[in-house]
């Protein structure tokens, strides 16, 4: 029963991380119809960007406050995520504008690779730290009711705290702000928001930069558990699964979805792997949001789709 | 308006010496919801063979849908409709091309990537029987089906007057003609029943002209029965036999031109708002 | 207009490949050797110190007036450690500066691919300390030279050093080892041989994969938790294995009860667990980390010390660093041995390099006189056995570097010969492959 | 004034409906087969053969069969390195276990189960759409990476699972030289070629481009949307299947599941978007792209900066090639999203009018 709860509660934070990169998705997905591939390129160079200047300042500029380090690197960072969005924008998707969603969609892995090169060029290929002071060590819960107690991985716990707020502040701005109203008002209608005005062209690098903000914290996250090299820009692969189950259009589907998966692939690993010989997490995330997409198509809070004639 | 007053005329061979027969297709009580929309309620004509029968209506009045329904793009959830004889809870698509119900499309329904000649020819698919393998090499029986079947497209677009355009992809061709490729990938189908959703809508007086006389030369040459939805109610009085009227999904109105006319209902729902 | 732009960009393109057309067919005056690395994708931060030792050496060789008056020449290629790529890197470089003399292809899947061409391409393969096993028996494999050990010995030496922790070989009975391996044939390697062991000794291996790249671990290091093994054997690969000890910092699995194969055993694996990985064992392979080592001094001196190194100096010494260096100076060994008997200075084909690879005898003395008496234990091989003893020790990460903290072991021939002949036989009846006979050895 | 089919009357519909029915088209294709077959073999080296030329075709092959699936019958796969797999390691399992099966009847047999699995991953296809639906084709890769790597029964229980065939034949005549190997894929290659035209050119061809084009209109004329869309994965999981085989036979020689990984399969999907969806040249020229480019970069970089008098380290060098492929994939995708095929036709129009501009 203990080490039931600890699998869920695992689940559940890792759901959390992976929310967090699809949500990336989600955001450009709803405002530009693009299914961003290069989230995971973003992550990658959000994250190098990040651990990069917080090891440069000190160094460099002889910066010694390692929090005040951490605070400018990471406003660099987001100018630096800013910049890549405008450019991606720029180069990109403004002459790409009525092209169908899978050539955007390869068009957005192009960009990838050109992250992934040009990322690793100047910020260089070996595995870099960031520390924002995410506590490592494992706290127990309730030892008296189980022995051994429930083990919960606090820097997760962290995490998940973190990229919850991520989600209640990207809800706000997308309620309460007149950009946020804006960019829904893209989402539901590209023709009609550019009639009454709203410059398309704007909204996406805000949008894109909103995503590259969302790859920061998602990078720093990552990459205080992972080390920030190559790899990570494949998380993105975790959090495919949980946007089709979410529905590509909808941020608390992305949260759900992550949830969903987190759990569903643990509890699958620790109790099926067994019988299969282990290593079945990662199909079998996509395999669950294939039955849900087979029950809803347009995945759990996606949009439903009518054909006439 | 005035353009239409002479299409009888204009379609030479307009003067009906083709005898209306028997009842080919019955509808009864048909009722379509989405949801909570009610889009047809209780629904019930019939369609006799080789006559020209028309569905009228305002904007939303069901049209398509009813259409929709006869073809089995929609499955209304209660009534039943009778080809034949054979009465269907709910029709299924290919059944009802197998039966030889042929149908064109309101908004354009064309294979956009594919030449004139592919698309019509797909009209032809239900009837080519050779398989996969024999498909892949081509060779012999195969080739040959490909063949008569080319030649009876070849006959459809000389008939729509469409050579010029053959090879071209439907997708670059204007409105008109890609209408006229519509109508064409519908008879390649040698429909006995054949639907037109609109088949004018959008065009100018000359194209429509075209088109009623395409639709008479159909109906007497092959003796196609024809269900027809049209806006313009000068058309539609000119080359109908009988008339349905429908509002809001509901029939409000069944019978000739002539009486259809004089019915009070169809003029204050419908006629009214066309002035 | 865009179609006239594009035109230009073809012609463009087609005129750069005029240029780069070819192999540069030099004629052979100098010993060629083609370097396969990978400073790219996701194992880029442990390809490179291999790469950059490596390359360091044959500047080295250079640098001492090269074998016996014959300069090196090499070209780099990387291969992503993708075998595709791998494959099309080997295919371009072997044909280069009149032939190639030797490759290591530093990654199993390319050495499995490579293995099938090596027989028409006459090139000899060496693997040092990866690969696979059973390419020791050289009747069946004539091109491959897993030296220093390939993973069979790895797992076996593990065992071998468990069983001396606890008191001897019946006290492993009921133990529980876990394998948490990069689910791929590289960490599918040790698998047959700790079963083997396992049947002998009475203990219980679970197998725990994870899958490529091993950034979500939490399933594994849960399940761990769960049954509490003794010991947790890491066959990981590049960030898997970080990742795998900060798990084991989260779930609080001790880290002295942890042995990682020597891949999952250096620098980059634990920089930035730090502190946290204090008290993980890893095996050392012949060599380790060795910054005091005759030869890093030697190379700091002849090469950094001249401006002419590849890599950070800080790295020189390091323990990929270390097996990129070694792994060179085998493969130099190997040609300066053919050349003993084909003729000094002259410039060796593959056949005859592979003749001094069968027959390589690097005792104490030569060792010594290589610099590398510290580093490593003699090797010396026939065309029977193209590895030879392969020794090994532990290592232990004391929080900033590592240090060994074992004596020598070996594997234990008795069980890994009959399992080497067996797997080997199995290859040549697949592959209908008729393995050399002894006379063909003399050749 | 060369290029021209005006004075080329058609008699029959047979005539209309070859596939060339431009005679320079029919000329130049002869010709380009003749120095393909003949020329080639007698002038390339090895490196070009090895490592270019049988790679280009074996992924030719397989970008035709995915085009078919994707191009033709609109249906996106992000799966097809898993059905390389399946057609590679069924053909092994045929090749080892069999006594005396003949190379060829196992490639084909790899063939026929890759479709089995294709058509199995396809069903979810028709109720699944669009993005979804690419994105579920996902569950097929990761699943038989998997498959492969932990069921040892597929791998013949080797210790590492990883598999690899030696001393090839077909009808008795040795598949071991590069040349041999060479112009076995290429006669394989070519015959693909030609069957999957003709498929497209027939009614099943129609079939699954108007289920592409517009399901609706496709089902009211008498289209089953079933049938459609399993028989286009049937077919094009059957021909990337081959594809696969080959790839592991000819090209590697040893493989592992790696060797068809995701990457693979976006590898693919890039060959037929850059090349020209719905068209059998443009697999080809995608193929080609794809294939070339990188390794001409990765060549012609240090090159370059030799000429220049600087020595680039290979990592530099390899890192700027994938940003360099990216921006380039990026730019095609902007000056013409149908596609190197398009600009073909383009091109031919052009030619025909030349030398009067309209």
């Amino acid at each position: 029963m203990g080490f039931f709860l600890e699998t869920l509660i695992g689940g559940l934070m890792s759901g959390m991380l992976y929310s967090l990169i699809a949500l990336g998705f989600v955001l450009i997905y709803k405002a530009s119809g693009v299914f961003n591939f290069a989230q995971g390129a973003m992550v990658l160079f959000a994250a190098l960007a990040m651990a990069r200047f917080s090891e440069w300042l000190p160094s460099r500029l002889g910066i010694e406050s390692k929090v005040l380090a951490n605070v400018i690197a990471f406003a660099l960072a987001f100018v630096v995520m800013i910049a890549v969005a405008w450019l991606i924008e720029r180069l990109a998707l403004s002459k790409l504008v009525n092209q169908e969603g899978i050539t955007l969609l390869m068009a957005t892995l192009g960009i990838s690779y050109f992250l992934d090169g040009f990322g690793q060029t100047v910020f260089g290929s070996d595995i870099y730290k960031i520390d924002v002071g995410l506590p490592k060590d494992p706290i127990f819960l309730m030892e008296s009711t189980f022995q051994g107690g429930v083990l919960v991985n606090k820097e997760d716990l962290y995490a998940a705290l973190i990229a919850a707020a991520l989600v209640a502040l990207l809800t706000l701005f997308f309620q309460k702000t007149g950009t946020g109203r804006a960019l829904r008002a893209v989402a539901d209608d590209h023709q009609a928001a550019q009639s009454i005005g709203i410059p398309l062209n704007r909204i996406w690098v805000i949008v894109w930069s909103v995503a590259g903000f969302v790859a920061l914290v998602a990078g720093i996250i990552w990459g205080s558990k992972l080390g920030v090299q190559f790899s990570l820009s494949l998380v993105a692969l975790k959090a495919l699964p949980v946007v089709i189950l979410g529905g590509l259009t909808s941020v608390p589907g992305a949260i759900i979805g992550g949830l969903i998966i987190g759990v569903g692939e643990k509890l699958s690993e620790v109790y099926l792997g067994k019988y299969f010989g282990g290593g079945i997490e990662i199909w079998f995330a996509y395999a669950l949001a294939l039955v849900f997409l087979l029950v809803r198509p347009q995945g759990l809070f996606g949009e439903k789709i009518i054909d006439r004639v | 308006m005035e353009g239409s007053v002479t299409l009888k005329a204009l379609a030479g061979a307009g003067m009906p010496h083709r005898k209306i027969g028997e009842v080919i297709l019955d509808v009864q009580n048909i009722s379509l919801r989405f949801g909570g929309v009610k889009a047809l309620t209780d629904i019930s004509f019939d369609v006799r063979e080789h006559e020209v029968r028309a569905i009228i209506g305002p904007n939303g009045a069901g049209k398509s849908s009813m259409l929709n329904c006869i073809n089995g793009v929609y499955q209304p959830q209660q009534g039943a409709i009778t080809f034949r004889g054979k009465t269907f809870k709910h029709m299924n698509s290919r059944q009802v091309a197998k039966m030889g119900v042929a149908r064109t499309f309101q908004s354009l329904a064309l294979f956009k990537g594919m030449s004139v000649l592919d698309n019509i020819m797909t009209g032809r698919n239900l009837r080519m029987k050779r398989n996969l393998l024999w498909q892949a090499l081509r060779i012999g029986p195969a080739e040959r089906e490909e063949n008569e079947h080319r030649a009876v497209v070849e006959r459809i677009i000389d008939f729509l007057e469409i050579q010029a355009w053959r090879k071209t992809p439907v997708g670059r061709l204007p409105y008109g003609l890609q209408k006229r490729v519509d109508l064409g990938r519908a008879l390649a189908m040698e429909p006995q029943v054949l639907l037109l959703d609109e088949p004018m809508a959008g065009m100018n007086v000359e194209e429509k002209q075209d088109m009623c006389r395409f639709i008479l030369d159909v109906n007497d040459e092959f003796g196609t029965t024809i269900v027809l939805i049209e806006h313009d109610m000068g058309v539609v009085m000119d080359i109908s036999d009988r008339v349905v009227v429908l509002d809001y999904g509901k029939k409000i109105g069944d019978g000739t031109p002539d009486e259809v006319r004089a019915n009070p209902e169809v003029i204050k729902a419908y006629l009214g708002t066309t002035h | 207009m865009k179609f006239k732009s594009l035109a230009i960009a073809a012609a463009i393109a087609v005129g750069g490949a005029a240029l780069t057309s070819g192999p540069a067919f030099a004629q052979a005056k100098d010993q060629y050797i083609p370097v396969l690395s990978y400073r790219t994708g996701a194992y880029a931060p442990n390809g490179t110190p291999w790469a950059n030792g490596y390359v360091d050496y044959l500047k080295f060789v250079n640098a001492k007036g090269g074998l016996n008056g014959v300069k090196i020449v090499w070209e780099e290629c990387d291969t992503q450690y993708d075998t595709a790529k791998g494959v099309e890197c080997y295919e371009r470089l072997k044909g280069k500066y009149g032939g190639a003399s030797l490759v290591q292809t530093l990654s199993t899947g390319i050495t499995f691919a490579v293995t099938e061409k090596a027989p028409q391409d006459k090139i000899p393969i060496i693997t040092a300390g990866y690969g696979r096993s059973d390419s020791q028996d050289g009747t069946v494999f004539p091109w491959n030279f897993p030296l220093a050990g390939h993973y069979w010995v790895a797992a076996d030496v593990l065992v071998q050093h468990i069983a001396k922790q606890e008191g001897g070989w019946d006290k492993l009975k009921g133990k529980k080892i876990a394998l948490v391996y990069h689910d791929s044939p590289y960490g599918k390697e040790p698998i047959p041989m700790l079963q083997e062991r396992a049947k002998m000794h009475g203990f219980e291996v679970q197998l725990l994969p994870v899958t490529h790249p091993g950034v979500e671990q939490k399933a594994t290091w849960l399940q761990i938790r769960q049954n509490r093994p003794d010991y947790v054997f890491l066959w990981g690969w590049g960030v898997m294995n970080s990742v795998a000890l900060k798990e084991a910092v989260a779930t609080g699995y001790p880290r002295d009860k942890m042995y990682g194969v020597w891949w999952a055993a250096a620098e980059p694996d634990v920089k930035d667990v730090g502190e946290g990985a204090k008290g993980y064992h890893g095996l050392a392979m012949q060599h380790g980390a060795h910054p005091n080592a005759k030869i890093t001094k030697d190379i700091l001196e002849a090469v950094h010390g001249k401006g002419q190194g590849t890599g950070p100096k800080e790295e020189v010494g390091s323990v990929l660093y270390m097996r990129g260096a070694m792994s060179a100076m085998l493969g130099i060994e190997g040609i300066k041995r053919a050349q003993e008997r084909y003729g000094k200075g002259k410039v060796m084909t593959g056949e005859q390099v592979r003749w001094g690879l069968e027959n390589l005898a690097l005792d104490q003395k030569k060792l010594e006189a290589l610099g590398f008496n510290e580093v490593m234990r003699p090797v010396s091989t026939s065309c029977v056995d193209h590895m030879g003893p392969a020794y090994a020790r532990i290592h232990t990460w004391d929080g900033s570097k590592w240090a060994f903290t074992s004596d020598w072991y070996q594997a234990d021939e008795s069980v890994l010969k009959p399992m080497v002949k067996a797997s080997a036989a199995k290859y040549a009846a697949e592959k209908k492959i008729t393995p050399r006979s002894p006379a063909d050895c003399q050749a | 004034m060369l290029y021209r089919e005006n004075g080329q009357f058609k008699t029959s519909y047979r005539a209309d409906l070859q596939i060339f029915p431009i005679a320079q088209d029919r000329i130049a294709i002869v010709a380009l087969l003749a120095v393909a077959f003949v020329v080639v073999p007698l002038v390339a080296d090895q490196y070009y053969l090895r490592a270019i030329l049988i790679p280009f075709l074996i992924l030719s092959l397989a970008a035709l069969g995915l085009n078919v699936l994707v191009g033709y019958c609109g249906q996106i796969s992000l799966g097809t390195g898993a059905f390389m797999a399946v057609g590679a390691y069924a053909a092994y399992n045929f090749f080892i276990r069999v006594d005396g099966m003949p190379m060829l009847a196992a490639v084909l047999l790899g063939g026929l189960c890759a479709t089995a699995v294709g058509v199995v991953f396809g069903i979810p296809s028709l109720r699944i759409k669009g993005l979804y639906l690419a994105v579920a084709t996902l569950a097929a890769q990761f699943f038989v990476d998997w498959a492969f790597l932990r069921i040892t029964w597929f791998t013949n229980d080797a210790p590492s699972g990883s598999v690899g065939v030696r001393n090839l034949s077909v009808f008795g005549l040795p598949i071991e030289s590069p040349v041999q190997k060479y112009l076995f894929t290429l006669t394989v290659v070519v015959v693909f070629a030609l069957l999957v035209k003709n498929l497209v050119r027939s009614a099943i061809g129609r079939e699954w481009m108007a289920i592409r084009d517009m399901d609706v209109a496709a089902a009211v004329i008498g289209i089953r949307p079933v049938y459609a869309k399993l028989t286009a994965f049937a077919v094009s999981s059957f021909v990337v299947g081959v594809a696969g085989a080959l790839w592991g036979f000819i090209y590697l020689g040893s493989w592992e599941p790696a060797a068809f990984s995701i990457d693979r399969s976006f590898q693919l999907l890039f060959m037929i978007i850059i090349g020209g969806l719905g068209s059998i040249m443009g697999s080809f020229f995608g193929a080609a792209f794809i294939v070339l480019l990188p390794i001409f970069l990765d060549q012609a970089l240090p090159a370059l900066g030799t000429a220049v008098g600087l020595r680039l380290d290979t990592a530099f060098v390899s890192h700027v090639t994938i940003m360099i492929f990216g921006a380039l994939i990026v730019f095609f995708l902007i000056v013409e999203p149908h596609g190197i095929a398009r600009l073909w036709s383009t091109g031919k129009e052009k030619l025909r009018l030349w030398p009067f501009p309209h």
